[in-house]
């Protein structure tokens, strides 16, 4: 995470369309490949963990998510109209769907 | 890329030595390119938005007979007590599909025609962004809303309701192939409303005329946007939904078996959290249209143009968080119900300052009533009707005696026939000359109005009535019995709504007439600038040529048009507006300076080969899979045949080459 | 508006115009409707009944809490939409085009559009806190009194009473026996001033149980369970009509709610569970039972049936031919006074009236004498024993029962000779 | 269904520079095709979620999910994920030669975790659960089966995109054609995190 924003900020805004170089793509992927592998191991781990599990494993999946769609799909250099329609439809679905599955009391078992 | 414009007449050739990119040579060297401009290929092959524009309308225009066919049965049927005309299986399945033909054949479909037509022109544009996806989303509506049809003919059509709640939609409470057919045609006609919403949007954030910023959008194709937006989001839960009715129905998985554990509410949630954006869907447009007609005839901008792009906009968001409030009778829990009934409750407010806001555009004015203007207006008084009755029911405990009954089909038809379909009508005598260049007959038009008018007032007035008094819907026959006495009597408000019925029906049968009387022969060509209007459509001839503007216009402000025929000369904050220009004037400085380099994209075959493979996987999902590789062969086909496809048609694919009158160019 | 005043029409019988009226036939009268003007349809209003569904006319202390939210917000909406619809006449009548130059072009004035805001603002708010309230009171199920469960399947109802931990049904003891669970359909009846509690679901599509004047509706899934309150302090009759559309026959799937005395309860329960008395030996009626175990038993249960040739207890297994898995309970058709979901009267018309027309004093009585000979309604009765599905429509068409594994959603052709009929019907009508 | 005819089609007024926002029509057209596909992975995945627990006892997620296997393949997604964006990277370049070699690569990584699925569903089933087993394994089924359509689909246009390069017959700007296909291929991938958090490692 760290190695992406310092290349972002090496940039500047006039290179901003260009994203990242080749090498900053690689330390993502490998950044996120060990993401991939805590969350592998937070699944064998889950009792230890408690009741940090289910946070724990949401906010790492969070952050694949997002370092995928700012970074690879550069979003974060990007237009702010596109973020806008990807945004508008992503907040419309966990929005609706959050209250669909509470109103059928999902979240209480 | 090297683009060519197809043969025309008004604009003279300039250069053929401008170089073009490197280009993928021909269609492919074994077909000839469509390049027709008249005839029936012109049409099949077209992807001229004015011209699918039209075909969307007559199209739509077709399925509101069909579905106003359906719906007189349905009031023949209740005229009177325990009606025999239809049996109880016809009855279900008649009134399953004048719902779903009116709201996904009709309505949306109309307002699809409208958008087509003229967003481009009100943006001064000279297509959508993408001219081969609008072609393929008319085919595949009309495909789809035919294969819909064809259900009638193949074992009876759907008879769940346009709601189509689970699991009485299951092959055990349904037998026959209608709910298929139902499940199928709409994931077709989806496909189609999918792509004309990211087409449209598009079209209205790229291709706006230079200076026409998103404060100077038309309300119309400031409404049609939002409900492209509302599409786009609103069609892949349906189509979730209706994935998981096809796999219950045609491959045995056991989403809605209560057997095998399933909650019926999931299919509610989906189909609802679709289906109240899609109400959405339904009227906006037409408020769009009644904001444009509005200010024309009133002679003054549209009262507080910012804040009803905004209502229009948090109607848009805000019908989101309201799904529900279809679903309060259905156990939700008291929690759920009241949150949603809150939330519905707030959406009156945007609602309430459109009508607001339009009689306020009126207030002051220099009021002309002419056939548009009477649709308008009787937009807002209907739809100030349902709008209320809306209210009365977003009060959660009394929607528990209402819904279900006839008082919500008084109140909803008073928001889709009184709010959307008159809207519609409002935008087709209004735009009639520009898009035929002939005039509709006013007094024939006063006529099919009032008509309508009446017709509607007494078919959906009574049933407040009805359904205070308790009848439910959905019944094929009611009883005297449950009828009581006097002057709320069920019987006799049933008889004045299905006499109504006929009236309405009689002011659509107008409606046709005019059309015929107005295109006879030696009826006069439309003036120019029939009504004095303001928008941009209205800077090109009538109908418009095929490239839309000569030059594409300069955009100052909001109503372009009319700042370009009148000038304030008034001084001191006292303002005095006098017309320094006519239409003819005002168009001929436009085509004096046509633009040099006008181009258009070539017809194409695949977006109707494209989408006729659409139904023909959907008969294969219900009759024979082998049919259903079928189709996907041929949309695969399809795929690489526009993926390879140039833009443009090679020289010589035009037949015959007209040489001189064609140009090569970029765009200016 | 004048929907408002008439809440207890029917007790303005004193009203000079009404013996001429009450003269007329329903036809004549719905002719007459039809043929006066406004103000004589007003008039009439007065005098006449209104549908027995009329959701206005609250008779219950739910019905009545929702009765209170909505009236004001109906003449809140009718003030607005009165006050709309003048401003808007007002305008196009004093802005026509008569000549005047044109206007200025303005595009709005912003405090008058905040205004416009606030105001719908305010009034929506004030709707929305008693909103929150009923919604609430009417869900709470801490205060009842008497549960009773329903279920729905196409297309009638079936109501289950059962015991509760202290030996009664909803705190009534039967006089002469122990306690059993009551099964019934059709007609729910519920003690006066009792606060009901329905437990609901269905077994096979959604179904949505509505009594207007007693609550509003509610609907019943299969797979769960949902409640519905029902409360009463006027004995008599009150109908409703299920409303969640439920295939075929959804409209023949009607229900009514029978309100008795606290006494005339006590005496409807004792009847329920009095034991089987099989009909005189040699009667028609005893033929019928034979043709009843023959041709009816299979699906329908009546309890405590023996089988006089082997002294078996005849139990019904309609989960083998019928779709949802039941058939109506029979022990005791001819006390309610409805079949086949309540969508025909087994009283003919003069009876009817007589039971659903008779005062809240006078009703436990004439509602538990049950079906008489004289008033039995054959004709209804007769075409249904005769030809079921030809009378309401039913998925009984064997063609199509593929999906259901053979299995019926409604009562199929028996194929009944007049001779069995007539057998069947002198049997019924002892079963009360 | 659209996304290949999204891309496929290409703007009236091709170029970038003229429209009013100076974006690409085809790109904007993408985001929003994507921010419509939230919505469509979001209700498969709510289903499911819905649905998760219902199943007989001994076919269930918890008894037949083999981590190490699914997070092997999630690697190799994450990892086409990487040659798809090295791709968009050589194109930007107009380097032909390298483009093509990661688009291939980016269909083979895909490829081998669509095999991968086809091997996981195929054990299920061997394991006893069908398409129609029971609601949780319908919704799996039908989550994990659209996606991997999704990538099918994916496959099928990059190795047509490598076809249409080598024989210069991409129609359109070609780095934004490969920059399209990238978006289309991340979010693919994208889902696939939240399957595999939401749907694997999460337990029932």
């Amino acid at each position: 995470m760290s190695t992406a924003t310092e290349q972002h900020d090496t940039h500047g805004d006039e290179h901003a369309e260009h994203g990242l170089t080749d090498l900053g793509y690689i330390k993502i992927a490998i950044f996120l490949a060990v993401i991939t592998a805590v969350e592998v191991v937070f699944s064998y781990t889950q009792e230890q963990l408690g009741a940090a599990f289910l946070p724990g494993l949401l906010i790492l999946m969070a952050v694949k998510f997002f370092m995928v769609l700012l970074y690879f799909m550069h979003l974060k250099f990007d237009s702010k109209l596109f973020s806008l329609m990807f945004y508008i439809g992503m907040t419309l679905a966990v929005g609706c769907y959050a209250v669909f599955l509470a109103t059928l009391h999902f979240f209480q078992s | 890329m090297a683009i060519i414009e197809r043969p025309s007449d008004e604009v003279e050739v300039v250069d053929q030595s401008t170089p073009s990119e490197a280009t993928p040579e021909s269609s492919y060297g074994v077909f000839r390119r469509p390049v027709e401009t008249t005839g029936w290929k012109s049409w099949l092959f077209t992807i001229d938005h004015k011209k699918l524009g039209i075909m969307y309308g007559v199209v739509a225009m077709f399925f509101f007979v069909v579905g106003g066919i359906e719906a007189m049965l349905i009031r023949l049927q209740l005229a009177g007590p325990n009606g025999t005309v239809l049996s109880a299986d016809k009855y279900n399945q008649m009134f399953t599909m004048h719902a779903t033909t009116m709201v996904f054949l009709f309505v949306m479909p109309m307002a699809a025609a409208f958008a087509n037509y003229f967003v481009p022109l009100q943006i001064g544009a000279r297509d959508v962004a993408f001219p081969r996806i609008n072609a393929f989303g008319f085919w595949a509506f009309l495909f789809g809303g035919l294969f819909l049809n064809t259900s009638w003919f193949l074992g009876g059509g759907a008879d769940g309701g346009w709601f189509m709640y689970a699991p009485n939609s299951s092959v055990a409470f349904s037998p026959s192939n209608g709910v298929d057919f139902w499940g199928l045609g709409l994931q077709i006609t989806g496909i189609a409303s999918l792509t004309g919403a990211i087409n449209l949007i598009v079209t209205v954030i790229n291709m706006r005329a230079p200076g026409m910023s998103l404060m100077k959008l038309p309300i119309f194709t400031w409404m049609v946007m939002v409900v492209q937006f509302l599409l786009l989001f609103a069609m892949p839960v349906i189509t979730v939904a209706l994935f998981m009715l096809m796999f219950q129905r045609s491959f045995d998985a056991t989403f809605f078996t209560v057997e095998a554990g399933a909650d019926p509410l999931l299919w509610q949630h989906l189909f609802w959290i679709f289906g109240h954006p899609e109400v959405y869907i339904l009227v906006l447009p037409s408020f769009g249209i009644v904001s444009e007609i509005l200010p024309v005839f009133s002679k003054k901008p549209l009262f507080g143009y910012p804040l009803i792009v905004f209502s229009g906009a948090a109607i848009g968001f805000v019908g989101w968080g309201v799904w529900a409030h279809h679903m309060f009778a259905s156990g939700l829990g008291p929690i759920s119900v009241a949150a949603f009934s809150v939330a519905t409750m707030a959406i009156a407010i945007p609602t309430g300052v459109k009508i607001v806001n339009w009689t306020l555009t009126m207030w002051g004015g220099k009021i002309k009533f002419t056939v548009p203007m009477l649709y308008a207006v009787g937009v807002i008084i209907q739809f100030t009707i349902g709008g209320l009755s809306g209210v009365t029911h977003s009060v959660a405990p009394s929607d528990t005696q209402q819904t279900d009954t006839y008082y919500i089909v008084a109140h909803f038809h008073y928001v889709i026939f009184g709010g959307a379909v008159l809207g519609l009508f409002a935008g087709m005598y209004y735009w009639w000359p520009k898009m035929f260049g002939k005039m509709l007959n006013e007094r024939l038009g006063r006529v099919n109005f009032w008509l309508t008018i009446i017709g509607m007032n007494l078919t959906f007035g009574p049933m407040h009535i009805i359904g205070l008094q308790g009848q439910p819907r959905r019944m094929y026959q009611w009883t005297e019995n449950r009828a009581g006495e006097g002057f709320f009597n069920i019987g006799f408000w049933n008889l004045v709504a299905s006499i109504g019925t006929f009236v309405l029906a009689l002011g659509v049968l107008l409606f046709f007439v005019n059309i015929y009387v107005s295109h006879r022969k030696g009826t006069e060509k439309a003036p120019l600038d029939p009504w004095d209007a303001r928008s941009l459509e209205w800077i090109t001839t009538n109908p418009p040529k095929e490239h839309n503007f000569d030059r594409v216009p300069q955009v100052g402000h909001l109503d372009e048009f009319f700042h370009r025929k009148y000038e304030d000369r008034g001084a001191d904050g006292h303002h005095e507006f006098h017309q320094v220009a006519t239409a003819e004037e005002v168009l001929a400085e436009e085509e004096k300076n046509a633009d040099g380099h006008i181009h258009l994209p070539s017809p194409s075959y695949w977006p109707i080969l494209l989408a006729f493979s659409l139904p023909i996987m959907a008969y294969g999902v219900i009759y024979n899979l082998f049919l259903l590789l079928g189709g996907a062969v041929l949309a695969l086909v399809s795929f690489y045949g526009w993926g390879l496809e140039p833009h443009t048609a090679p020289e010589e694919d035009y037949d015959p080459p007209t040489g001189t009158s064609m140009e090569v160019a970029s765009h200016g | 508006m004048s929907h408002l005043k008439v809440h207890d029409r029917t007790m303005s019988t004193s009203n000079d115009s009404t013996p001429i009226l009450e003269n007329m036939s329903s036809r004549g009268r719905k002719l007459a409707t039809a043929g006066a003007g406004l103000s004589a349809a007003a008039l009439l209003a007065g005098c006449a009944t209104d549908a027995p569904q009329d959701t206005w006319k609250p008779a219950g202390a739910n019905a009545q809490k929702i009765q209170d939210l909505q009236w004001p917000v109906f003449l809140t909406a009718g003030v607005v939409g009165v006050i709309v619809m003048a401003f808007i006449a007002v305008t196009v009548v004093k802005y026509r085009d008569k000549g005047q130059p044109i206007p200025e072009q303005a595009h709005g004035k912003a405090w008058l559009e905040y205004l416009f805001i606030a105001i719908p603002a305010v009034i929506l708010a004030a709707i929305a806190i008693p909103t929150v309230g009923v919604v609430m009171a009417l869900n709470a199920t801490d205060d009842t009194e008497c549960v009773i469960n329903v279920t729905g399947q196409q297309w009638w109802w079936e109501y289950d009473y059962e015991v509760g931990a202290d030996g009664t049904i909803c705190g009534y003891a039967p006089s002469a026996v122990e306690a059993s669970p009551i099964i019934t359909s059709g007609q729910l009846v519920i003690p006066a001033n009792t606060k009901v509690l329905l437990r609901g679901t269905s077994r096979d599509v959604i179904h949505s149980y509505w009594i207007p004047r007693l609550n509003g509706k509610r609907d019943m899934v299969p797979g769960r369970v949902h409640f519905l309150r029902l409360e009463s302090d006027t004995p008599g009759i009150y109908a409703g009509q299920c409303t969640e559309f439920c295939g075929l026959s959804h409209a023949n799937m009607r229900m009514e709610t029978v309100v008795l005395e606290s006494a005339d309860f006590q005496k409807w329960l004792d009847n329920e569970l009095e034991p089987y008395q099989a009909p005189q030996e040699g009667s028609l009626a005893a033929e019928g039972e034979t043709t009843f175990i023959a041709q009816c038993s299979r699906c329908h249960q009546v309890n405590g049936l023996l089988d006089p040739n082997n002294g078996n207890i005849v139990v019904s297994y309609p989960d083998q031919f019928v779709y949802s898995g039941a058939a109506p309970n029979l022990t005791n058709l001819m006390v309610r006074n409805t079949f086949a979901g309540a969508t025909w009267d087994l009283l003919t018309p003069e009876c009817r009236a007589d039971v659903w027309e008779s005062s809240p004093e006078e009703f436990g009585d004439k509602y538990l004498a049950g079906v008489s000979q004289d008033c039995l309604n054959e004709i209804d009765l007769r075409e249904w024993l005769r030809n079921a599905p030809a009378k309401k429509p039913m998925y009984a068409d064997p063609a199509t029962l593929e999906q259901t594994d053979g299995k019926v959603r409604g009562m199929p052709y028996l194929g009944l000779s007049e001779d069995q009929i007539d057998q069947l019907i002198a049997y019924l009508l002892e079963r009360k | 269904m659209a996304d290949t005819a999204v891309h496929a089609d290409d703007h009236v007024d091709h170029g970038a520079h003229h429209t009013s926002t100076g974006l690409s029509n085809n790109k904007l057209a993408m985001w929003m095709f994507l921010g419509s596909e939230c919505l469509l992975f979001g209700g498969l995945i709510s289903t499911y979620m819905l649905y998760r627990g219902r199943h007989s006892a001994n076919l269930g997620p918890d008894q037949v999910w083999d981590i190490p296997f699914t997070s092997a393949s999630s690697f190799v997604l994450l990892m086409s994920s990487l040659t798809m964006v090295l791709a968009v990277s050589s194109a930007n370049r107009d380097d032909d030669r390298n483009t093509k070699l990661w688009l291939s690569v980016t269909a083979l990584l895909g490829a081998l975790f669509v095999a991968g699925q086809v091997y996981e569903f195929t054990t299920f089933y061997r394991e006893g659960l069908g398409f129609t087993t029971s609601l949780f394994s319908s919704s799996f089924f039908t989550l994990t089966g659209f996606h991997g359509v999704h990538v099918s689909v994916g496959i099928i246009m990059l190795m047509s995109l490598v076809g249409m390069i080598s024989k210069n017959k991409v129609v359109g700007d070609k780095k934004e054609v490969v920059e399209l296909f990238g978006l289309y291929w991340h979010f693919v991938d994208v889902v696939w995190i939240l399957i595999f958090t939401l749907v694997y490692l999460i337990p029932a």
